[in-house]
């Protein structure tokens, strides 16, 4: 983890409520696909913490929905600005298992992490299929992007207005896959739970003091013993998760 | 040269600056970002018989100017603290530490305590006495000064080593819970925990945190920090480890000025993990500014 | 269309929103800003027997997210108050308003509650029970519930109005405080008022205000508030007047989930004169964003 | 009195610790020289009083000293951004007093104000004398512009190195006036007590809670009964004061 003053780059909105905030500043603390950052924003006290969708030597992306007063403040930070980080937090995914043909599955604003890993599986030559759900056409974002980098992506909208209608689930039907990714809310890991085969990974939400391992507000039971999401997560394998 | 060597139940700190417990885990965390040995000591996280998951989650909500927390005293639990956690500690911490322990029944103190007691670098005992009584209709040992009393005797049974009575501030008088504390044996007090409090999540219309309420820390409970300790260090003659809503030197100053001898940093680890490596660094600059040469000598100033 | 209106112990307001005493004098310096008959009602300055000068300056503290008052009840006195006050009041507000009365003294508070009593424009009494006890060793009126429940039925023996105790903060148990005032006759309750709180200058190495302590608000107590008005609605049936850093319709509408079925605004209208106004107005997005379709639906919402 | 978003048109450093603001908004609520405004500063709670040293028909300047977390996050707001403010807060002097020769007394940042009594005065066709009071030469700011307004300024250094060696009422010594208007520190008020004649007017500084006469925060005791210092001062006569 490092701490530091960021300058934005860009911060413009994608679709109604999700936005893309570029960064400049030190990323050598990321890893791996995955992990987050916690943003210090004025007037809040807690940080918020944010995904990182992709990054270069000197520079990172989020993609944030705004749904309270946090990422509402967000919105209003103009390039120029700075703002201060915590960077580089969290385990990240474990893209040693991926396989040959690995599925990603992202829900709403579960997608920006899943952007920066479908870019690393596909450097490592693997054949990467996303399925990508939201409420509605409207909401879409980052369709392009992935396909961009060279991903099968397939949409789903709850109400039908692209691509299948349904959920990532109904979307999951009769594809094969050597492996699982997924970030989304916890209903739509209830349904892949019920529905998807072999091993995977999901990554987590909760409510954080820190966002580095030193509160215990973000615990949970796992089959290997209680782990913080923000420092032993937010990923978690199949395997160990108690749902 | 600016002195910011403090003397806390006869053991010599380098400077006031004590990391609070629940927010400094058991130091890693931090020593992977400074060295942690710039601090005067830190109050380890509460430590309870057994093992304790803690409350469900969310156990975190923001509030205005400061956070509610209801981890519950997740802890390892007393063994696995002294095979596990102390080692690990002593590889980072070279200092006397502060224990900081918690229990549901007197006995439960007195066992943890004791249990503690002959481990190698621990300073002193902060015994939080927040908790829900058990024994006593679930109220909690810290709102009643008997109860209170009770926890101090029963600790004080079981060591040598100083024992820093750490009350809550959910109370109508402190200064009768401090002084029923010190009558019971006590060296010292720790105040202030932190204060009952309540988010609702207008959404679910339900209360954001699982455990329902909270205890609200942060720079929002600064004033009554200072209030209390000013009031508390009216009343007992014992020293006073003073904390809520710290966030710099100044504070710290304004503290010590209230009466403390030392002063703890709880929320701000949380959302500044520099920050107790700041305010150690800015005591130089902030003494020269209002003339003070040693911040010993600022302990019950405003009195 | 959406419904803001609530009943307060008979009287229906037509929104829940009433300036807390002390923050909005009688009435005039905001009735210069906008039209005050949009308020629900309004509580005037604290009022006691004879006039009071109130506490040497300074009586004014900031803290982190709120700030600390020790006025100490300036006010003309009530018959001044009968003379002089509502017959101006009475010009610029045409509804029910809630004449706030302070006392140092059982008796103090029956005599003022009494002259007030035949007062055209009055619809509720808020008793202010946070003063010191004169003959009770000076602890607050609102922190033991014998002394909170023997002011209630004193004030009860002389009006017929509906009598809502104001509560203090600073106690171990407010429900307990709340129970006691339900028992002697109360209509309801308006909590919380102040938490006693410190700031220390760090120039003159004294406290801030020449009380040296002040009451805490704003909305670093929020959570506070909220804590006490979820207890407090499981202990007693009576109505409860929510208050404590309110700055927001969001913000009423959370106090109110709490148990409030009406909000007091107080502090936020010294840094935001039009804070009430402003609340009143954004009503109707903000419910419509919650998908609320009336106010009064929402009071304890969360249990 | 008016609330409004000014928009800051300059912020910059005249001495060590003192600053110029220019504000551009609305100022009808100005009525007299000696009033004030009060400013919410973005992360404090309470606004901050400060005195209208000089105002256009849209724009204000204020001159202000820091010394303090308000004072200093003041100094960062740059040209464009914009201030949350009350306008037109307290009674101002009372010119119609003042006789022909009148005597303006200002220490440190008790000057501000007297600089729009001083231009208002003179277009009444007044002689006006300042006497300007700083600790050291180099703490001197607003002379020049004193003395560009046609104003007989004499400045007093505590240290002597400028001016009158010592304090204002050193500089009062021989001089004669009709009438007198000071802005200071107050132990400098029970200094001008001692040597003053006749009549005139103080300018009071109180912590305040809103600075518009609704919380008695600022009360002070005057022989005319309770005063609040916002609304009903910040300015007293000499005769109602009770020091
Ligand atoms: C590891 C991790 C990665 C995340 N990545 C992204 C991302 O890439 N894009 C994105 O839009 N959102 C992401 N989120 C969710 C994001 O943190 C919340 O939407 C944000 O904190 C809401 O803040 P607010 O002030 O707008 O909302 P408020 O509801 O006003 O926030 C109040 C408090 O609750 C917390 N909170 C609210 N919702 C959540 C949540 N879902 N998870 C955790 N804390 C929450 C806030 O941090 C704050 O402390 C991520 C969350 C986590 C834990
Ligand atoms: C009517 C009036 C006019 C003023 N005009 C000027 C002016 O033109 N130029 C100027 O430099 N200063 C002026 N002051 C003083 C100015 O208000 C304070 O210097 C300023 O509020 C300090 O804020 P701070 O946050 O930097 O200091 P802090 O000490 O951090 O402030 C803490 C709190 O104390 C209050 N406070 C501190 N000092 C004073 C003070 N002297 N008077 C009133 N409240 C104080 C603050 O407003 C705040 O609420 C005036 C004060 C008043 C009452
Ligand atoms: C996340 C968190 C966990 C805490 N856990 C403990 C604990 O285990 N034992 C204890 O005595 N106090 C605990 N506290 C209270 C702090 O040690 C401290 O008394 C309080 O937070 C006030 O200080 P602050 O305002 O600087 O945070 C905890 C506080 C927080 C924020
Ligand atoms: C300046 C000031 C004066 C007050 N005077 C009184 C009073 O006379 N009587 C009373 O019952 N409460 C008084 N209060 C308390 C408020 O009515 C209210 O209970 C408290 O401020 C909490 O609300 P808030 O956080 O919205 O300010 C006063 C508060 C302030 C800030
Ligand atoms: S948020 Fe603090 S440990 Fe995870
Ligand atoms: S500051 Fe509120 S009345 Fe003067």
């Amino acid at each position: 983890m490092t701490q530091g003053y960021y300058t934005v780059l860009e911060n413009t909105p994608l679709t109604d409520t999700v936005w893309r905030m570029i960064l400049k500043g030190d990323t050598t603390a990321l890893t791996a696909p995955g992990q987050f950052v916690n943003l210090k924003i004025d007037g809040l006290y807690l940080r918020r913490p944010i995904s990182v969708c992709d990054f270069g030597p000197d520079s990172l992306t989020l993609l944030y929905k705004t749904v309270g007063e946090g990422t509402r403040r967000m919105t209003a930070y103009a390039p120029g600005e700075k703002i201060d980080l915590l960077c580089g937090l969290g385990n990240g995914f474990d893209l040693s298992l991926s396989g040959d043909r690995p599925l990603l599955i992202g829900g709403g604003v579960g997608i920006p992490p899943l952007y920066r890993l479908a870019k690393e599986l596909l450097e490592q030559g693997r054949t990467v299929q996303v399925i990508l759900g939201f409420n509605t056409a409207q909401e879409i974002f980052y369709e392009d992007e992935f396909r961009a980098l060279g991903a099968q992506v397939t949409i789903a909208t709850a109400d039908g207005s692209r691509g299948v209608h349904g959920f990532v689930t109904d979307a999951m039907a009769g594809l094969s896959y050597t492996y699982f990714y997924t970030c989304g809310p916890l209903p739509m890991y209830h349904a892949i739970e019920r529905v998807v085969s072999g091993s995977g990974q999901y990554s987590f939400e909760e409510r954080m003091g820190c966002g580095f391992g030193a509160c215990m507000g973000c615990t949970c039971k796992t089959k290997y013993g209680n782990k913080r999401i923000c420092k032993d997560g937010p990923v978690l394998k199949r395997e160990e998760i108690v749902w | 040269m600016v002195n910011t060597q403090v003397d806390l139940c006869g053991i010599r700190l380098d400077n006031p600056v004590i990391p609070a417990s629940g927010t400094f885990g058991y130091g890693y965390e931090f020593a992977q970002l400074y060295d942690i040995n710039i601090l005067g000591s830190f109050s380890f996280k509460g430590t309870t018989a057994e093992p304790r998951f803690g409350n469900p989650t969310p156990r975190i909500a923001e509030t205005p100017g400061g956070m509610l927390n209801a981890v519950g005293l997740q802890n390892p639990g007393v063994e696995r603290v002294i095979t596990e956690e102390l080692p690990r500690l002593r590889a980072c911490f070279h200092k006397p530490v502060m224990a900081n322990i918690s229990g549901f029944s007197v006995e439960e103190y007195a066992h943890v305590c004791e249990r503690l007691d002959a481990e190698e670098g621990i300073g002193w005992f902060e015994v939080n006495i927040s908790c829900p009584n058990v024994h006593g209709g679930g109220m909690s040992f810290g709102t009643s000064p008997e109860a209170a009393a009770r926890v101090t005797a029963a600790v004080r049974r079981v060591t040598k080593k100083p024992i820093l009575m750490k009350l809550s501030p959910n109370v109508t008088s402190i200064s009768e819970i401090a002084k029923a504390c010190e009558a019971a044996g006590a060296d010292g007090l720790s105040l202030i925990n932190t204060l009952t409090g309540m988010r609702i999540d207008l959404c679910r219309r339900r209360p954001v945190l699982a455990n329902r309420t909270g205890g609200l820390s942060g720079p929002a409970v600064l004033p009554v920090a200072v209030r209390m300790i000013y009031e508390v260090y009216e009343a007992v003659k014992i020293p006073i480890v003073g904390m809520g809503g710290v966030r710099s030197a100044e504070d710290v100053i304004e503290l010590m000025l209230a009466g403390a001898t030392a002063v703890e940093v709880g929320a701000e680890n949380l959302v500044n993990p520099y920050a107790c490596k700041q305010i150690i660094e800015s005591f130089e600059p902030v003494m020269q500014q209002y003339g003070i040469t040693s911040l010993s000598e600022l302990t019950g100033g405003a009195h």
